[in-house]
């Protein structure tokens, strides 16, 4: 039996995927003695023509992380829909937009303003801004389309599988990257190698009383490690946030970020964390609550971090 | 399996089709996923309507049924209970209301029938997700609670305990008899109102039935319909109830004198009194605000005289816990205070008096002993009688309380039969609908009153000439003649209105009843349901829900017994299945929702690490569902699925 | 005798610091002979002064109870009917003027007894009006018909304003009632005899003069004294004085200053004792 | 130029009613026949408290120019604190809302007695006008693409 060909790519994301199949160290020989890595431009060179001239369904599975923010990204993620038999969203880029996605709270323009002329740092006396096409003598140069929105990778091709995470548990990884060497798959659609229950199902900390009088910031505590971040005031995005993960943050004493995205039943992650949150409001009187509410730093950054491409929002209105 | 909808649009006469282009809206519904059926008819709710949908079910195999028609709360359970004698689980009903919120509301054909459609298409596409849902019946606590012993309180009373069930009655104040027992003739017949409010007063304290507890309130009611728990404060008499015997040796010998609450002030009663000789309980009770024991630390002289050793200055305020399955509500009214209309000078002339301190004079047993005398002791030579005061006036209450014209008419025949004094009326309209008030008005008339139409402007004691002089002048417009008079009378009588009582807003907390626009309870429905509320199993009666004269409050206190009696003869009570439950494979035990639920159904299973809850206690208000980050909590009938489709349907 | 409601008005504003600025270009307020004939067109002349003053974001403050009414009417009807904002707001607009309801109307009076107060008031007093038996007089329009300043009925603010001077308020029953307005002109038979209750009550309760906060009844009380004493065989002599002359004499200006000496029915014997000192 | 009935722009507003209090006073209104605009679509839940807040950013990115979320005065409410509740996650929902670019009149909650059929009259009227004035939010078609 030929060994299945696997494939990697890297589209609008940290790399921060890329050293988490890294992490798997020398089990990745394991894995490479059980199948063939026909495509990694993280580690080999590759030519879009290599991939252009691989005839249609001849990679297994193709791992792709990030999210689809430029016409590079997208032009990728068609090439490698139409060359694989199963296409897998790696990571919380490509899962639900993750941290690229927060662009979504901003515009192109503005994004160009800010990259190439506010920003102290930049020198760009004639005020240049990135154009796809550009003529030079020696001819026409081009970059990729920078998009206005970010978008998941299954709001721009069908997707077979999702495995969540910023970046994925190497744990995780490996036992993924076993399901689909031994063909033991779910129907397709399911999140793989993430739990079906919340973070808080494997969190340690010892949970009381459901009450928040205020809202604390990182910076401004040492939490207790005993104790639930949220009784102490700390935004905590694991009530709404898959588990699967170990609960490594909270492990370090750091809030859940939401990285593993919504829950099985639940749509928007955001939503529901929000409605979680404000319900555990110890204020009953509206200046209170009002006060109480004021006192959430960026509500979109704190409950969509990483899967605002995928709420039911997008992005905000321009 | 696909499921097959069977769509009706109701005419309700014209009531939906002179806005709704009924036919348009069934020819849509058809049009929508998986419907079979959709007819229009003229009555839906009609037998021949209903025949229809049944028949269709059988016929077409329907698995699904809307009707669009009018609000839910008017025929839900008209069209599940059809839809059940089908076959059909009622629950696979769904009502679309395009009566009440669509075509009553518009007058634009096209806008109404564009939303009739939005309405019926997000039913429909709600419906698919409808689940056939089992109602749990629990059985029925036969025990029942009466908040008030006004005269419709004591009626349900009487009425409940006659027919072999508890009652536990509460009342405020030391005794009960509400109003009623302040008064003293009653129109239009005159009958004294103790003779024949103190038979029943008796009855209610001898009754085996009946718990009297009086100078008691319910502090909390919490339960369900069928299994309610009201806590009860009792208030310390400092005299036992037990060894009691009434024999009124304290009152005799108490030697402090204040006003009596009971006469308006305008008598006296001692520190440790009954409010008046018939009280039921005649056991007293010591004001302690005012007894000298209690105040300065010296007397005990009540305890000194009384010959059962009754007196227990240790009293304490106790609780109790009653266990009920139904409750009535008949805490009755609080009078207007007059002195808020300045231009009528209450409390400023002493000679203006209330409706209610005219009781107190003319009662036989009153401070005056029955004798209409002013302040001075003089029996006045002119009486006015003003109408309409706190009533019938935008500066005040709107509604008209109903009571007063007739007690005017009745005030006017007693002055009238007392003194030789000369009576004026001042109306706005004589309302006088009832059986025997307008002869009783028509009788008034050949009595020698002077009636002139109009409201009063003001009452004034700044004359303007020598027969104004130290008199008191009624300044009213007469719209008949249309003339201002000045009529100079010694005496005024303000027929003051009927008010929502001042604790209604925490009586309505208590019970979770609702109140109308003027603070009086809300009945169920004003016509079909008018002693039901809201909550299930809670009825009200008498003045708690509008202004009410003694016949329709007793006709109030017997319907909401009958009511109770219906309920209980049930011996079991249906439950609404619209709970929320968990599902235990999708909670991680977060405990966001355990401390949410106001009636704590809602607990944490330690050895499964996933939170319970307890399907009788809850009582689905979802409020649970919507902060459970899991989305492991469903709401019976309320699904996030059926939500979500009925927002996707009326956006798209 | 109205401008020396005007002058003792300006005078005591500024020693009590209210800033007051007179509306540029300002009309009558519609009270007078509009209000009974179109009123309508009242109301545009007072949304024609609301306008103004919006412009100078500033609170209107009139002394005249009559304006007063009208301009709250028209705020109030401004806010609450729809239709009738249109046809206003079409009206002013084609005298390039527009108006947004921002514009709160006061009467001096109240902005007196309920923003400046007791203390401000009492430290301002030279000399007490002791003794000064006052007949407090607010008319029938600075309460009505919305109540918002005081009781409709029995308003006290002015009762108190004295008392602060030291002056002694009488009880007077019919504080709010009629003086007669312009009745004078077209049935003057009701009108003294509305005029000779005022003039009947204040003396029945012992005042020695009459404290008013509006021009007409002013006007009324003291101009037609002669003409009830005529037609009803009384006797009245009981002076008129505005209210902010009665302050201006307890915070030690001049008779003259205040326009004392102006009125018609005499105020010398019952200010007497107090005119020395101040003059 | 005057605009027909047919081209003004007609706002597309979801309301989620409470069974005891909004609702009912939704019914009272029509049974007063008090007439207002018809652009409300009702969706009775049992108290205001059900309403996830995820429901009303489905509704608006679904294609609603707006959402009403009616119930119980506080204090009245029957199922005792509900509505609190309601009012804390509307509070936090109002100012994502705000990040979003989504405009406050478009998102309102109101409480409504089953007595005040004219009051909920009165908030149908106000927000359908304000929303009309806004215009069209069109988040599928404007703002996602």
């Amino acid at each position: 039996m030929p060994k299945p060909k696997m494939a990697f790519n890297w589209a609008s994301s940290c790399g921060g995927c890329e050293i988490a199949i890294f992490e798997l160290g020398t089990k990745l020989v394991d894995v490479s003695k059980k199948v063939d890595i026909v495509f990694w431009p993280a580690i080999f060179d590759y030519k879009y023509s290599d991939l252009e001239a691989m005839p249609d369904k001849s990679i297994d599975v193709t791992f792709f992380n990030g999210a689809i923010q430029n016409s590079e990204n997208e032009h990728m993620a068609r090439l490698l829909r139409e060359k694989s038999k199963l296409l897998v969203a790696f990571g919380a880029c490509a899962h639900s937009g993750g941290i690229p996605a927060l662009a979504n709270t901003t515009t192109r323009d503005q994004i160009f303003t800010s990259s190439y002329k506010d920003t102290p740092t930049t020198d760009n006396p004639e005020k240049v801004l990135p154009q796809t096409r550009v003529q030079v003598k020696e001819g026409e140069l081009t970059i990729p389309e920078f998009y206005n929105t970010v978008k998941t990778l299954d709001q721009t091709v069908d997707v077979d599988y999702y495995v969540p995470g910023c970046p994925p548990v190497g744990e995780q990884v490996s036992k993924v990257i076993d399901q689909f060497v031994a063909g033991d798959l779910p129907p397709k659609g399911s999140v793989l190698g993430a739990s079906q229950k919340s973070l808080c199902h494997e969190c340690k900390r010892t949970k009381t009383n459901r009450k928040i009088s205020k809202i604390v910031r990182t910076f401004q505590t040492i939490p207790d490690p005993e104790k639930c971040m949220l009784e102490q005031g700390i935004i905590c995005m694991g009530p709404a946030t898959r588990g699967g993960c170990g609960a490594v943050c909270l492990d370090a004493n750091m809030p859940c970020r939401g990285c593993y995205g919504p829950l099985p039943n639940v749509v928007d992650q955001g939503g529901k964390m929000l409605s979680a949150l404000a319900s555990i409001f110890d204020a009953e009187s509206e200046e209170d609550i009002q006060k109480l509410a004021d006192s959430v730093p960026d509500p979109i950054g704190t409950f969509y971090r990483f899967s605002l491409a995928r709420s039911l929002m997008r992005r905000t209105k321009q | 399996m696909v499921e097959k909808i069977g769509v009706y649009i109701c005419h309700c006469g014209t009531n939906i089709a002179r806005t709704v282009d009924c036919k348009a809206v069934a020819g849509y519904a058809l049009g929508l996923p998986n419907v079979v059926v959709a007819r229009d008819y003229l009555y839906t709710c009609s037998d021949p309507g209903q025949e229809m949908i049944k028949n269709d079910i059988r016929e077409s195999g329907l698995t699904r049924v809307v009707v669009a028609s009018c609000s839910p709360l008017m025929h839900e359970t008209t069209f599940r209970r059809a839809v059940a004698d089908a076959g059909l689980n009622p629950f696979l009903f769904q009502m679309a209301n395009i009566r009440e919120q669509c075509s009553w509301i518009s007058e634009n054909r096209e806008l109404a029938t564009t939303r009739a459609k939005a309405i019926v298409g997000a039913a429909v596409m709600r419906v698919e997700f409808n689940e056939p849902l089992e109602v749990q019946k629990v059985p029925m606590n036969p025990n029942v609670l009466i908040v008030g012993g006004g005269i419709a309180g004591i009626e349900a009373a009487l009425q409940i305990a006659d027919s072999g069930k508890r009652v536990y009655l509460v009342e405020k104040e030391p005794t009960i008899g509400g109003y009623m027992a302040r008064f003293d003739k009653t129109f239009p017949t005159l009958d004294c109102a103790a003779c024949i409010l103190t038979p029943k007063m008796v009855s209610v304290g001898q009754h085996p039935n009946i718990e009297l507890l009086s100078y008691s309130d319910v502090t909390d009611f919490s339960g369900y319909v069928g299994n309610f728990t009201a806590r009860i404060r009792r208030r310390p008499r400092y005299v036992d109830e037990e060894k009691c015997t009434g024999c009124g040796q304290c009152e005799q010998k108490c030697p402090l004198s204040v006003l009596s609450e009971f006469d308006c002030g305008l008598g006296k009663r001692k520190a440790i009194y009954r409010p008046f000789p018939q009280a039921v309980p005649s056991t007293p009770v010591i004001d302690r605000e005012h007894c000298l024991f209690f105040t300065k630390g010296v007397c005990r002289v009540c305890e000194k005289f009384c010959p059962r050793g009754a007196i227990n200055f240790e009293q304490k305020e106790r609780f109790i816990d009653v266990q009920v399955g139904s409750a009535i509500i008949a805490t009755g009214f609080d009078l207007f205070d007059a002195s808020r209309v300045k231009e009528y000078g209450y409390g400023k002339f002493p000679n203006v008096i209330t409706s209610l301190e005219f009781e107190r004079l003319t009662h036989a047993s009153g401070p005056t002993v029955g004798k209409i005398v002013l302040k001075n002791g003089r029996t006045p030579e002119s009486v006015a009688v003003v109408h309409c005061v706190g009533s019938r006036d935008n500066n005040y209450n709107e509604y008209c309380s109903r009571v007063c014209c007739m007690y005017s008419l009745k005030i006017a025949h007693l002055v009238r039969e007392k003194t030789d004094a000369k009576v004026y009326e001042f109306y706005i309209d004589m309302r006088a609908a009832g059986k025997g008030y307008e002869e009783f008005y028509k009788r008034l008339l050949r009595e020698d009153v002077t009636f002139s139409r109009g409201r009063v402007a003001e009452i004034t004691d700044v004359a303007q000439n020598s027969s104004e002089n130290g008199k008191l002048i009624v300044v009213a417009e007469d719209t008949l003649l249309s003339i201002v008079k000045r009529i100079p009378v010694d005496m005024v009588i303000l027929s003051v209105g009927l008010e929502a009582r001042r604790d209604a807003l925490q009586v309505a907390h208590i019970f979770r009843i609702s109140r109308s626009k003027d603070g009086f309870f809300l009945e169920k429905h004003p016509k079909l349901a008018p002693v039901s509320t809201a909550g299930d199993g809670i009825f009200i009666a008498g003045s708690c829900q509008g202004p009410k004269d003694i016949p329709d409050s007793v006709a109030q206190g017997a319907a909401a017994a009958a009511n109770v009696l219906s309920l209980i003869d049930r011996k079991e009570v249906e439950l609404e299945p619209t709970i929320a439950l968990i599902d235990e494979d999708s909670c991680s035990g977060c405990k966001i929702c355990i401390g949410l639920c106001p009636y704590n159904a809602i607990s944490f299973d330690e050895p499964s690490g996933h939170a319970v809850i307890t399907g009788a206690l809850c009582k689905g208000c979802g409020v649970c569902v919507a902060a459970c980050p899991s989305g492991a909590i469903e709401q019976q009938n309320f699904t996030n699925r059926q939500l979500t489709a009925e927002v996707e349907a009326i956006c798209a | 005798m109205n401008k020396a409601y005007d002058r003792s008005a300006r005078l005591v504003s500024r020693l009590l610091n209210i800033d007051l600025a007179e509306l540029d270009d300002w009309n009558c307020c519609g009270a007078s002979a509009y209000i009974s004939i179109h009123e309508l067109k009242a109301h545009l002349l007072s949304a024609r002064n609301l306008s103004i003053a919006e412009k100078k974001k500033k609170d209107l403050v009139v002394v005249c109870p009559a304006c007063f009414t009208t301009l709250s009417k028209t705020n109030h009807y401004l806010a609450e009917d729809r239709k009738f904002r249109r046809t206003i707001s079409t009206a002013l607009k084609s005298a390039n003027l527009e108006y947004w309801g921002g514009v709160k109307v006061r009467h001096l009076l109240d902005v007196i007894v309920k923003d400046i107060g007791e203390n401000e008031v009492k430290s301002r007093v030279k000399r007490k009006l002791s003794g000064l038996r006052v007949a407090p007089y607010y008319g029938c329009q600075l309460t009505r018909p919305f109540g918002e300043v005081d009781d409709t009925q029995f308003p006290m603010m002015l009762d108190t304003l004295l008392s602060w001077i030291g002056a002694q308020p009488v009880s007077f029953p019919l504080k709010a009632k009629c003086c007669g307005g312009l009745l004078m002109m077209t049935s003057e038979e009701v009108a003294l005899g509305l005029n000779k209750n005022l003039l009947d009550c204040a003396a029945q309760n012992g005042a020695e003069c009459i404290a008013t906060i509006c021009p007409l009844c002013h006007m009324n009380i003291e101009t037609y004294q002669g003409d009830v004493n005529k037609r009803f065989g009384t006797n009245f002599h009981i002076p008129a004085l505005y209210f902010t002359q009665l302050m201006g004499l307890a915070f030690g200006f001049s008779r003259k200053e205040l326009g004392i000496d102006e009125e018609m029915v005499s105020s010398r014997v019952a200010l007497e004792k107090y005119l020395e000192a101040a003059s | 130029m005057v605009i027909g009935l047919s081209t003004r722009f007609e706002p597309k507003i979801v309301g989620f009613l409470c069974r005891w209090c909004a609702y009912t006073g939704a019914d009272l209104a029509g049974t007063s026949r008090i007439k207002y605009p018809p652009n409300v679509t009702p969706i009775r839940v049992n108290c205001s408290g059900r309403v996830d807040p995820t429901f009303v950013l489905k509704a608006l990115a679904s294609g609603a120019d707006g959402v009403l979320i009616a119930g119980c005065h506080p204090g009245d409410c029957h199922y005792t604190s509900g509505n609190v509740k309601t009012i804390r996650r509307f509070k936090l929902l109002q100012r994502m809302l705000n990040q979003f670019g989504v405009e406050k009149e478009r998102v309102r909650l109101e409480w409504v007695s089953a007595s005040e059929g004219e009051r909920y009259a009165r908030i149908v009227e106000s927000m359908t006008k304000e929303i009309r004035s806004l215009g069209p939010l069109e988040w599928k078609t404007k703002v996602e693409a």
